[in-house]
């Protein structure tokens, strides 16, 4: 057999392997929010999901892949592996979007920016980072290291949040007057199975990102990766339970979950080039900054249901440059500049977007609807009829 | 004595029992109740099939309170709770013989 | 024919129902409720943001009884009932007029 | 004005409310409960020991009407609710004061 | 190393990891039927499906393997692992039987159906189709291409439900007179994490089926199964949403589950002969049919709780057809054939053994049963004990 | 390409494949326990899950591994791979005994304890059984079979949990008088979710012991031994529903489930050395041994409200004895000397930290907190608040 065969071969299994585990972070992000949200708009957030995942993906596959990659053949892998692969991806920019613009926001105008996002936003980050890249030459190219998206994916959904939450606004009722009313999560079981969920999906992410397992040093690369994705997770767990536990004497789940979710995004830029103790500092930091950062947040009064801003853009962004400053072969200034130019482009073009569509149809559920719950109201059903409400 | 008990809109609660506290009202029993009035519920769908649901949710709230206070308590209630659409529910007032405490064991007016 | 009605701690609800079998009631009608009185709720955290839980769960017992049963029953009550310590909920005592049972279509103290 | 309470077997909801808007009544407010009486509960199962449900699942209505209407709507109530088997329920008939429509603020029999 | 050695333990390992996919169907299933049937029927529910892994897994390895297959001999892989990934399928034609007459069915004669199935029917539909094949060279010989059970797995547990909602009848107080009461889902995140883990098994079993990865052409075959598997489900979704949106202007997701679920069924008979285009044709044909079929089966007064009829039944027709129509190689006459013999066999043989257990055991729980609910007697709890009930 | 090249691909991404199943048994364990305990008491017991796997895991990233191994080395497959594997297994041994003291016990201490747990105590029986071995040469030296830990992995968390149990006491109200109080699982799908994700788990965990599957022997052994584990599976589920019939008339699906997790644990010691009907028996006499043991255990008032001493304790040693009742080549006696050697050592080393660290930091939340549910004292927020509770 030949050698080409046989990484051919054993690369295909790899790359559907991790393909398989991030498609369970579809399911991660579906728990993790329905758990998160109240009751009434459990079967909102979950269609808005499952519609996610249709769409941005069918977006992808007739649109977006080929803008990005500038072609669809492959030599190393089945090239059918290898879009099903990036495919995995593309829904995650919009649930990151979607999830913190959850309570409120209306399916149909949320479906428009999905097709959006999967042909043509999130496509042209792809293509100027790890794809065609039409910037080459420019003095706008980017030689930003990220492995597997700290800035590709996760700012870029965050970005796209934040540019949400400033045209659709926030919860009613959430800030009164200079008061921030809590609402807690409504189901903490299924919080942390999708939190559990999306860190397993979080193996085939990055470990996939490394695009190969069929040499020693691959395998070595793709298990290094592994690893050291794992142990960032742990220690934003452990940083925020432990920064929780020192300010309040108690261990909010919740927010341990969004310091490991941290941890995990931080992580991601550049797994496979550190020690394996370098991502413990990475996920304590990456933790931390959880925990810092969902009260300021709030302070500006942006009302982020489930902490997205706080997991995807604070710690996308640390990760990214954290690879500048840990790694010496990687440039600070070109991680610098992948970050800026990447969060400009998505920012604004995430606005302008939102803001066209929302001239066409409201992202906003009036208040009433709020009041009585989206499910009622956009998918008609209740999430959880038979259960009686406590006050 | 007097009981009081008032079938509200669930996102009212806060407000009456803010206009209650004003008023020195603070002891109170509450439930979650389903009405059915003149007030129609929506429709829902599932699966391909549209139904009605009949019954709304209501808040259910319950004090007792001296026969003084009554007007006083019903007033505060209904500017708390109208919104003016239909729905908005209804007090009842009805005689209370005997009340006691049971932490203490005291009785009626000392234990209102 | 009296109404009791009691307000409990939640787990009370074990100790009282079997006093009051003890004392021969063995038919009653109970519910969940939230209450709000003096005693205040604990606080709750959420992602790094505390609150206060106003509403303490609590049970209510509602039981119909002769007139002469009335001081017995709340004596048993109060016994069962009291910790002692704030929030250990009321008893409120009312009259009915009349009682059907369904089954058998008997009326009044037969049918209690 | 009259309050009429009665707790039923869960399944006869429909039934009842259907009996009831038959003869004109249609306000009412219903809740969960459980109940004990002479019926008795079945028996549970878990890891290898059994035990005793004792609670059962009722619901109770309560509806204000006027005095007239009270022993049509009590004959309804029995009518559409009774099964035969025990547990069917009972129904209790008591007086209320005053009734405040809280969206209008007519009172009394307006208000029913 | 031996070339045969390679594909042998790549083949094993491909397998194996085909093989787990599909076993996450088990808790698929269980999650999405329990989120679809109400609170009192829930640890019932549950209960079958545990039971129904245990005992056709059981008894397909007793006495169906080797009746389907003649030999447990395998040259190409490690001979369990081949079981393993038969055994997996077992279960899925009573999963399908078992949902559509759930909340009123006892455990102990669907135990009895079960192994029946498991030891006799399916195996001898997999004889006949895949593996000995008793019936070569007669006139009913199968020339059907059926890559992963459109008509084997799926239609055939259509055709068992058929037979059983015929004997054991539609639920106490389902249709009144002509009037059809609605019985909605009581929990909706487990009717959403039950199917996407369904449409992540089905990468195990459409991909698995191929039956090799250990060549580049195998490699290819495989990524485009599993690609276009994917397609079918997304255009699926897609399409029973819009149809939703646009007959009642709101998104019941528990039909545009459904709607994806149609799809994947559709596609699994021929993934690996389309290209990428057509499994969306297929899809959304799929998608259409469960949103067109679920109101005719309730107006033939076929009580079906969980759609399974619409999903499995229908597009498992529709999916074997559908590889005659769209691939030029295939005779749809063939395909036609496959489904009419397999049909017959199925229904008639299921509905046989249905009526000889129904005269020992009845299957229908009474009226009583079904209004307390089938947790306390059939398994003597509730499933949620501490949450109050609406009404 | 070399062979050994080969090898180390193949079993690097075997290794990664197993240790990602075995990671779903995080979700595993905490849907399980979350289901089996009291509504007040979920996000405590969730927190646990999650803090274990964070905690047990960084101390056996930063001690026990080495400790374990005597060295990070490995030439068969990436290193990092290995140790994700090992890695994976070593929260499960503190899930087993915290479990079992669930309802009752306050996080800090816990947390102590997996620390020690994960970075001396597991460690030190993985030393001696399948790692350094510093008791070659003595007297005390092991010759037990036990490829994937019945008793290594099972037993140790199960006397750590009598320890435990012995120590922190039984639940307030358990047992009154002489009168046991029975006390429901709250949430029966996520016990159900939660015990089939443990079973997926459980290929990774017995399939990658057997730590290659790059030859022939090596893709059979495996392929057995996962068989050979999803068998035992099977008889133990259909074994205890079978009893708890007999007995009752009803399927209690939680005995059904601790009866085939009981199977699993049983056969864990050799599936790579049984034939395929070995493991019936073996299941059998597992899944019974469940149902024989809780109400023992129950009688002598040691209150495990997940089953746990019953499915780890009495079936790892069951299953470490059945490999010398089975297996010819292996020597009763030897399993017998491990059963003990290990069960002494983890028994009086976990006995003797609990009680250091109970000096300093009570493990047993009081009544009142007890009574209030540990979710407000511990963790400050509740599981549902949403939800009304039933009485
Ligand atoms: N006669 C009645 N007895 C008991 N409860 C009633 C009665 N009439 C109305 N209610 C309660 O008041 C709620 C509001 O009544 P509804 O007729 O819908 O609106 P409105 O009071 O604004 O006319 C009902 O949902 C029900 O809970
Ligand atoms: N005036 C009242 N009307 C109705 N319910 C009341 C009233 N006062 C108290 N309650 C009920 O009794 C419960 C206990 O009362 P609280 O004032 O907290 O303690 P205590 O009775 O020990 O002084 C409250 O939670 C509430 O449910
Ligand atoms: N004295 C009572 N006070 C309050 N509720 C009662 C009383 N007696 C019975 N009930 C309620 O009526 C229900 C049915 O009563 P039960 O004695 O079981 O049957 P039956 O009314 O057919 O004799 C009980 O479950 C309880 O909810």
């Amino acid at each position: 057999m030949l050698e080409t065969d046989f990484t051919y071969i054993v690369d295909t299994l790899f790359i559907l392997f991790s393909m398989t585990l991030i498609i369970f972070m579809v399911p991660g992000f579906a728990m993790l929010e329905a758990g998160l949200v109240r009751t009434k708009n459990v079967a909102a957030v979950l269609t808005v999901n499952v519609m996610i995942y249709a769409t941005a993906s069918m977006a992808f596959l007739l649109i977006g892949y080929e803008y990005a990659f500038g072609t669809w053949e492959n030599e190393s892998m089945s090239k059918w592996a290898f879009f099903m692969f990036q495919m995995a991806f593309v829904g995650k920019t919009v649930n990151i979007m979607s999830g913190g613009v959850s309570e409120r926001s209306r399916i149909i105008p949320l479906a428009m920016f999905t097709v959006v996002m999967g042909a043509l936003i999130y496509p042209t980050v792809v293509n100027v980072s790890w794809g065609a890249d039409f910037l080459d030459g420019t003095f706008l190219d980017l030689n930003m290291y990220d492995l597997a998206g700290s800035t590709v994916i996760h700012s870029t959904g965050g970005w796209a949040l934040l540019a949400a939450i400033l045209i659709i606004g926030n919860r009613k009722g959430r800030y009164i007057k200079n008061a921030i009313r809590v609402i807690p999560a409504s189901n903490i079981p299924l919080v942390v199975l999708g939190a559990l969920l999306l860190w397993i999906g979080w193996f085939g992410f990055n470990g996939g990102s490394v695009g190969s397992i069929a040499s020693k040093d691959n395998a070595d690369a793709v298990a290094l990766t592994i690893m050291n994705t794992n142990t960032a997770g742990l220690s934003g767990a452990i940083v925020a339970g432990l920064l929780m536990f020192v300010r309040y004497g108690k261990f909010d789940i919740t927010m341990i979950l969004n310091g490991a979710l941290g941890g995990l995004v931080a992580v991601t830029a550049g797994p496979d080039l550190y020690d394996v103790y370098t991502p413990i500092l990475i996920g304590l930091i990456g933790g931390a900054l959880v925990v810092i950062a969902v009260p300021i947040f709030d302070k500006f009064k942006l009302d982020d249901p489930v902490g997205a801003l706080s997991v995807h853009l604070v710690n996308g962004i640390w990760g990214t440059l954290a690879v500048g400053i840990f790694v010496a072969d990687i440039s600070f200034i070109d991680q610098l500049k992948g970050v800026v130019v990447v969060g400009i482009f998505a920012f604004t073009s995430s606005y302008a977007v939102l803001f066209i569509i929302n001239k066409f149809s409201k992202f906003r559920s009036d208040d009433d609807e709020q009041m009585e719950g989206l499910d009622v109201h956009e998918c008609g059903l209740e999430a959880y009829p038979e259960f009686k409400r406590a006050i | 004595m007097k009981k009081i008990e008032a079938v509200i809109k669930p996102f009212k609660l806060e407000d009456v029992k803010d206009a209650l506290a004003n008023i020195g009202i603070t002891g109170m029993t509450v439930s979650e109740v389903k009405g059915y009035g003149r007030q129609k519920g929506h429709s829902e769908l599932y699966r391909g099939a549209e139904y009605v649901v009949d019954f709304l949710p209501k808040i259910k709230m319950e004090m007792i309170v001296t026969a003084e206070q009554v007007d006083e308590v019903t007033t505060a209630i209904v500017d708390a709770a109208r919104t003016g659409k239909i729905g908005d529910g209804k007090i009842f007032v009805s005689d209370i013989d005997k009340i006691i405490r049971i932490r203490t064991g005291e009785t009626d007016n000392e234990a209102v």
